[in-house]
């Protein structure tokens, strides 16, 4: 029938399998949409506080060494930039350490399962439990290439579809079922699959151990209803190494934020400002360079308003500024909380004297984390992000009081004495941190083990060629 | 049986076979008209009805990424408003205008609205945004617009509403759009659906 | 042209006279804007936290009356209400006491700037200085038509006009012409004549002791920008009954708070929203039942938003009640902050020890009042009015933390006790009001000296009569 006639107007020059990591393939077929996807390496771009840069987080603000103290984040952690590097910085990141071989490191296998379209198709090939099973290096020549195609869409038809379980499960233990989202809102569901807030759930019926990861949104999405989850099943990341606060991280509730903003409310998808449409020689496709709508005001947001590209931006910066001048008094008193629980510990302190105190901290850096950690959220959602720091503030503000009270019974009855933290070297120092030993053992991983698993996966993927040309009759 | 003489020749006459044949033909190729078009879709206001026709699909896409999405579909702006038997007895005229031109693939690479659509088009513009254009204390907020909009179409200023500035049948890189006949309901793909009941 | 023919359609029934003080007379020549302006009077419509109602604020809230001990607001404070009430409800309160006659009662004449069309009527008979002279009940017989055409209209061409001097001085001392506003700014200026922060200067070089109305915004109208204006000047509304604080009040910061929301980037004025236009009997005009927009969302929102009225309204309520919440919490950590200086000012604490505390207590609640007074900011600005309160928690932190250090040097190492605030009455006993008191003081006051305030005036307004009919030949 002349409709699918017309669908498929562009002469397909492969046929592509179920799950085909390779984006290049795909590209075959797509090449405009290939090739701007291809620019999210492009790391020209620097607005007030994103972009695509390489921008390191705990260099423009070393508090965050302190409030991670004990936890991966304080020894490497830098602002997302393009798709293209999903996988080339997970493997530089400090957080993954240097693994030697299989069965080393720091990190579960789980922590690849947002960076790359080789996770479905392991997820295909082995079930999903055992794709979270082991260590992070266990999987290393499995997973090579960066966020693409097979992640987002449907090889037969092209349509938008998810490929990571964590999504469809969330959406079930919410009572929900995402086939019946519309279409428009799988223009945001797709993203929804990565820039989420998720835990790695150990104690799962007939998977204990494995690290299977979840999203905690079963009685809600809101800061609180998230916290409410995780108090209720004891759940922690980490242990606070200077407070000894058994913590939370929120990692990049993104998808849940922007749900509370005024653009979602309007129907405006992820895809509407990070995937506007593109004119190119006459024709028109979705521009696959995910970025900073800010590069691109003029197709990211003059469709909708008709305001000049300059104050567009002043708007975004403007929300952006009174977040963060918020946040950052916020991080100071979060910090002197850190510090001061551990002069109380050092001072004699009883865990009963500090459970509440504790208790405390947890709630105010969890919900300070939840309207940071999503770099986005200042614009996607400015007053529900107001709102959750204004939330951090009260709890934290109950907290200091009662350490301030229990340091007077303990005899100090003074401001503690805070440390030099000011460069994101002293704060490491502070934590103690060896971040030299650590940068050793990174690359001598990369000397050694990343070369191996390139070959190994070249290998493997010369085989699939075969397969395709086959299946390309 | 009078109207039967009007319409039929003469038995004898050879030209009967052929108007048989071609009544026929009418009729068959109406339904397949019918069938092509999903004429019973075409009366919806769902704006797949209007996808069913692939030289619709970038005019869809280009609504689908505009700033009219949320408010107005195909019909708020392309069917009159002012009473309900208008609005069918003219989307019935297009409709047939429409699957005809389309059925003798006759359709241009680049359309244009006919006159009488534009008109239609103009006051739909209008109806929703009579306050925003009529309303004197807007006189200086938006320039001239007292003036103009009385003498010139709205998108002759207004070029990117709601398809962009740039028109054709071949302006869209790819004709992916979600089709009505699409009968695919699920957004998890077999593989995963099979996976998480296996877990 | 056929804007002025359209302009001047109306035939003029009357004329009226430079600071024509009485709205029936302008109404003869524009009935259809003075029987809306008339609606004024109506006080049917509540919503989530505003509206027409009468809303008495110390008893949905009764931390106010702490908060506000010593002062005028802790005796009485309700939400505004229809222009027509303004010199009824300023009659009404409390705060103005029951003067028995010229010479006395709490309030001086100033009070009387911002509710009535007789002030530039007598301004301009005596002079503005001599207008702010002496005590409030000196005027009662001049000030009776509640505000009205006067205050917003010249009456020869019937343009939007500025009456009151304040508004063009703070211009001035901005370095700003009021003249060059856009006819567009000039929809929201008029409002700013009174929905405007406030204090009365009693320095004034030459007009020493006269309560000279000023709007403090010199250094800029950001709730930094007048803390620091008053903190230079050293000015105090009051000093708190409890905690000794110098304190600063806030009025109704409306026009500075919507100046920094989108609506005004955008050049949407307060009667856009406030003063929509509207149509009967095919005639169009603008209505001037001035009021909650959310009980007229056709006209007043849906001009620019097509959205359902339902929706429009839940996100204005969504917006108020992220700022509440976090408003409550503020106003609990600042009662708290009062209750726990006066208890080390009970211990024994010295000058020199509160001093920083009291200042903190002062900013503080400067910039909760900031973000609360003008009940329409969290709707007109979200983003500074949460932005606001954020710093107002960071302030009020570091005060009740120095308290606590300060109270356990003191002896007083625990949570101190609070009392039972819970409702407006126990809080006003708390705080030491004679609330019987002062409402038979008001009770003989509406008994005794308003009726002769009303007959002093009939007579006066009488002569203007005679006047005017022969103006109107
Ligand atoms: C109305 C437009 C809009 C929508 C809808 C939107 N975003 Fe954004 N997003 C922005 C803007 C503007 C920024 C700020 C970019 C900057 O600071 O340079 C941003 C920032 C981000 C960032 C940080 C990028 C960086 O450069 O640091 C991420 C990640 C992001 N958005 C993801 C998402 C996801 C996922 C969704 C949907 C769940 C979404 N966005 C919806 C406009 C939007
Ligand atoms: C649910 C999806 C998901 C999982 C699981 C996940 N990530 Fe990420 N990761 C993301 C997203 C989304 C970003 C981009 C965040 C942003 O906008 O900055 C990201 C960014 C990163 C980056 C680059 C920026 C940075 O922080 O330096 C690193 C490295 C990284 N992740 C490591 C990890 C590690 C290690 C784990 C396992 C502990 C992990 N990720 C698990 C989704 C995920
Ligand atoms: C498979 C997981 C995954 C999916 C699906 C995904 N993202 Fe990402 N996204 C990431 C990771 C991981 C990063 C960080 C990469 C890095 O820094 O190495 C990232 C980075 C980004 C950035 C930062 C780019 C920059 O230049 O700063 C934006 C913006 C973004 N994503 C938006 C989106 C949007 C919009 C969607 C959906 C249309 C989406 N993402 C879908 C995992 C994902
Ligand atoms: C992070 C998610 C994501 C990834 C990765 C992704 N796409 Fe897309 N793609 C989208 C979205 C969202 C749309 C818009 C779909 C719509 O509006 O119907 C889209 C649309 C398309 C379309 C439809 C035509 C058009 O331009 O609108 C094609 C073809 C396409 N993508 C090809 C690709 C190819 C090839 C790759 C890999 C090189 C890829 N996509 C990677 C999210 C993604
Ligand atoms: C598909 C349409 C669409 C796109 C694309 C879009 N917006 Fe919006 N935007 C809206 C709508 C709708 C609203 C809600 C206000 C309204 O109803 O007019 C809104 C509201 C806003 C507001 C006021 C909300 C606030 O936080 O104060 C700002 C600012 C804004 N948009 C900026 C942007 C910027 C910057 C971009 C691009 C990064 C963008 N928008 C992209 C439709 C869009
Ligand atoms: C907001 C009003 C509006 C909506 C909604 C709208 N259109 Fe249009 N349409 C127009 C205007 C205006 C033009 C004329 C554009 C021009 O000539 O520049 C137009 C032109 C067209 C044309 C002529 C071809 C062309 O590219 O100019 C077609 C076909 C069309 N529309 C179909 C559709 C379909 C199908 C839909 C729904 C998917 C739709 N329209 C939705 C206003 C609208
Ligand atoms: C049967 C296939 C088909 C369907 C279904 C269809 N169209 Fe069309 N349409 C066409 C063709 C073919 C043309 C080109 C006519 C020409 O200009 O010669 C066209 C032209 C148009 C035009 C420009 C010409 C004019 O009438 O002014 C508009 C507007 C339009 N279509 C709107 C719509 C809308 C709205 C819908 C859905 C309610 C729709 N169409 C459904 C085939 C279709
Ligand atoms: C069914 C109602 C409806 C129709 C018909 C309609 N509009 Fe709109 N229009 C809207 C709504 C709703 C908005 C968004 C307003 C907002 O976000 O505040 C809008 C926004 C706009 C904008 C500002 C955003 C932009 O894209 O620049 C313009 C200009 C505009 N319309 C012009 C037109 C023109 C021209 C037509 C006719 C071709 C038209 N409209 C038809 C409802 C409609
Ligand atoms: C002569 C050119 C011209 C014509 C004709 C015209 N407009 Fe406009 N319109 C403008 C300009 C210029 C603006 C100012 C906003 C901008 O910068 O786009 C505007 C603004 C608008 C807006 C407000 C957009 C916003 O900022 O939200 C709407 C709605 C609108 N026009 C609708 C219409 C409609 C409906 C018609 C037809 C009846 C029309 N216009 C005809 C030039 C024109
Ligand atoms: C975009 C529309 C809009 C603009 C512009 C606007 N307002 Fe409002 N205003 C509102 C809404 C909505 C409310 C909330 C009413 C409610 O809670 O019932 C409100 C509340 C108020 C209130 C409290 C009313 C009550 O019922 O308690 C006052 C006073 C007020 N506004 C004055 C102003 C002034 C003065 C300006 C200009 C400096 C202004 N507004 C500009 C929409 C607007
Ligand atoms: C600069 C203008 C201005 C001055 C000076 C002023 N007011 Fe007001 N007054 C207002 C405005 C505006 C409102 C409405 C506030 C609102 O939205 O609730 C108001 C409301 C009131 C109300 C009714 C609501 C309530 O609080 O119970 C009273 C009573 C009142 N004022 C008394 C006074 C007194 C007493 C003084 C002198 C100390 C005074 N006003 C000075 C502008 C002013
Ligand atoms: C002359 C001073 C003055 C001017 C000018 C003025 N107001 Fe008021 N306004 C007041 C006072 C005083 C009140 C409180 C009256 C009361 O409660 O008795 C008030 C009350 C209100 C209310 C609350 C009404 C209700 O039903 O809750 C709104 C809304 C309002 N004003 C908006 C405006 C707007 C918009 C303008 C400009 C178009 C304006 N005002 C101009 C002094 C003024
Ligand atoms: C609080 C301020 C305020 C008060 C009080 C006020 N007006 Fe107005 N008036 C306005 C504003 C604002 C406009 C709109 C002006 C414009 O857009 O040019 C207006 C417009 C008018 C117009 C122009 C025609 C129209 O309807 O737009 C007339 C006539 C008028 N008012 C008469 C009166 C009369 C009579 C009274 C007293 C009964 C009065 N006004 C009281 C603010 C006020
Ligand atoms: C004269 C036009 C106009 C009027 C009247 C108006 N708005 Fe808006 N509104 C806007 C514009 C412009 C924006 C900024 C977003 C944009 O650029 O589209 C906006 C933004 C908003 C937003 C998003 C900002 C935020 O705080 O998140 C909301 C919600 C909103 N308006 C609600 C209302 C309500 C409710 C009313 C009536 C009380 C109203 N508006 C009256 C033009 C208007
Ligand atoms: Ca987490
Ligand atoms: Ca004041």
């Amino acid at each position: 029938n002349r409709k699918n006639e017309a669908k498929y107007k562009y002469v397909p020059q492969v046929e592509i399998s179920e799950n085909e990591p390779r984006n290049e393939e795909w590209g075959k077929n797509y090449p405009a949409e290939y090739q701007s996807f291809l620019q999210t390496a492009e790391t020209d771009f620097a607005s007030q506080q994103g972009g695509s840069a390489m921008r390191d987080v705990l260099h423009e603000d070393s508090r965050l060494v302190v409030l991670f103290a004990g936890y991966g984040f304080a020894k490497d952690y830098n602002q997302g930039r393009g798709h293209q590097y999903a996988i080339e910085d997970l493997r530089n990141s400090l957080r993954t350490g240097g693994p030697k071989g299989k069965g080393d490191g720091p990190m579960p296998a789980t922590c690849w399962t947002c960076k790359s379209p080789d996770v479905p198709r392991l997820m295909n090939e082995n079930g999903i439990a055992e794709f979270y099973s082991g260590k992070w290096a266990d999987k290393g020549a499995e997973v090579v290439n960066p966020i693409g195609c097979a992640d987002c869409h449907d090889s037969k038809t092209m349509k938008l579809t998810i490929s990571r379980p964590a999504l469809v499960e969330a959406f079930e233990e919410m009572g929900k079922d995402i086939n019946q989202a519309t279409h428009q809102e799988m223009r945001s569901l797709v993203c929804a699959q990565c820039h989420v807030e998720y835990y790695f759930d150990k104690k799962l019926p007939g998977k204990e151990g494995v690290p299977y990861l979840k999203f905690p949104w079963k009685n809600g999405m809101s800061v609180e209803a998230m916290e409410k989850y995780y108090d209720d099943i004891e759940f922690k990341d980490w242990t606070h190494k200077l407070s000894r606060t058994p913590m939370l991280k929120a990692q990049h509730p993104g998808y849940e934020t922007y749900l509370t903003g005024v653009h979602a409310d309007r129907g405006v998808s992820c895809a509407d400002c990070h995937m506007p449409y593109k004119s190119e020689g006459g024709q028109k496709f979705t521009d696959h360079h995910i970025q900073s709508p800010l590069n691109n005001v003029a197709n990211a947001c003059q469709v909708c308003h008709r305001e000049d590209a300059d104050k567009l931006k002043q708007n975004v910066y403007e929300r952006q500024r009174k977040a963060s001048e918020n946040r950052l008094k916020l991080e100071d008193f979060i910090v002197k909380a850190h510090i001061e629980a551990k002069k109380a510990w050092d001072l004699g302190a009883t865990e009963e004297q500090m459970k509440d105190i504790l208790m405390d901290i947890r709630h105010a850096q969890w919900r300070w984390d939840y309207s940071a950690a999503a770099h986005g959220a200042s614009f996607h959602s400015p007053v529900e992000t107001a709102r959750v720091m204004g939330s951090a503030f009260t709890v934290i503000q109950e907290g200091r009081l009662k350490l301030a009270r229990l340091l007077a019974e303990l005899g100090h009855n003074e401001p503690v004495e805070m440390p030099d933290i000011s460069t994101k070297e002293k704060a490491q120092e502070y934590i103690g941190l060896d971040v030299e030993k650590m940068k050793q053992d990174k690359e001598a991983f990369k000397q050694n083990l990343v070369p191996q698993w390139l070959e190994e996966a070249k290998a493997r993927e010369a085989g699939y060629d075969t397969k395709k040309v086959s299946m390309n009759k | 049986m009078n109207l039967k003489k009007n319409i039929l020749p003469d038995k004898k006459s050879r030209w009967r076979t052929v108007a048989v044949f071609l009544i026929a033909v009418i009729t068959g190729l109406g339904l397949f008209m019918a069938k092509e078009a999903e004429v019973v879709s075409y009366m919806s206001d769902n704006p797949l009805a209007c996808v069913n026709c692939h030289v619709m699909t970038p005019v869809y896409n280009s609504w689908m990424h505009s700033s009219h999405r949320e408010w107005a579909n195909c019909n708020d702006c392309h069917v009159p408003h002012n009473n309900v038997f208008n609005k069918y007895y003219f989307k019935a005229k297009d409709g047939l205008f429409h699957a005809s031109v389309f059925t003798l693939r006759a359709e241009p690479e680049v359309m244009f609205m006919r006159e009488e659509s534009q008109e239609v088009v103009q006051n739909n513009c209008i109806r929703c945004h009579v306050q925003q254009v009529t309303q004197t204390k807007y006189d200086g907020w938006i320039e001239d617009h007292a003036k103009n909009r009385t003498e010139r179409k709205c998108w002759s200023c207004h070029q990117e509403v709601p398809h962009g500035t740039v028109h054709g049948i071949s302006t869209i890189k790819n004709n992916i759009a979600p089709i009505p006949t699409d009968t695919e309901e699920t957004v998890i793909p077999d593989w995963l659906e099979k996976q998480i009941e296996d877990k």
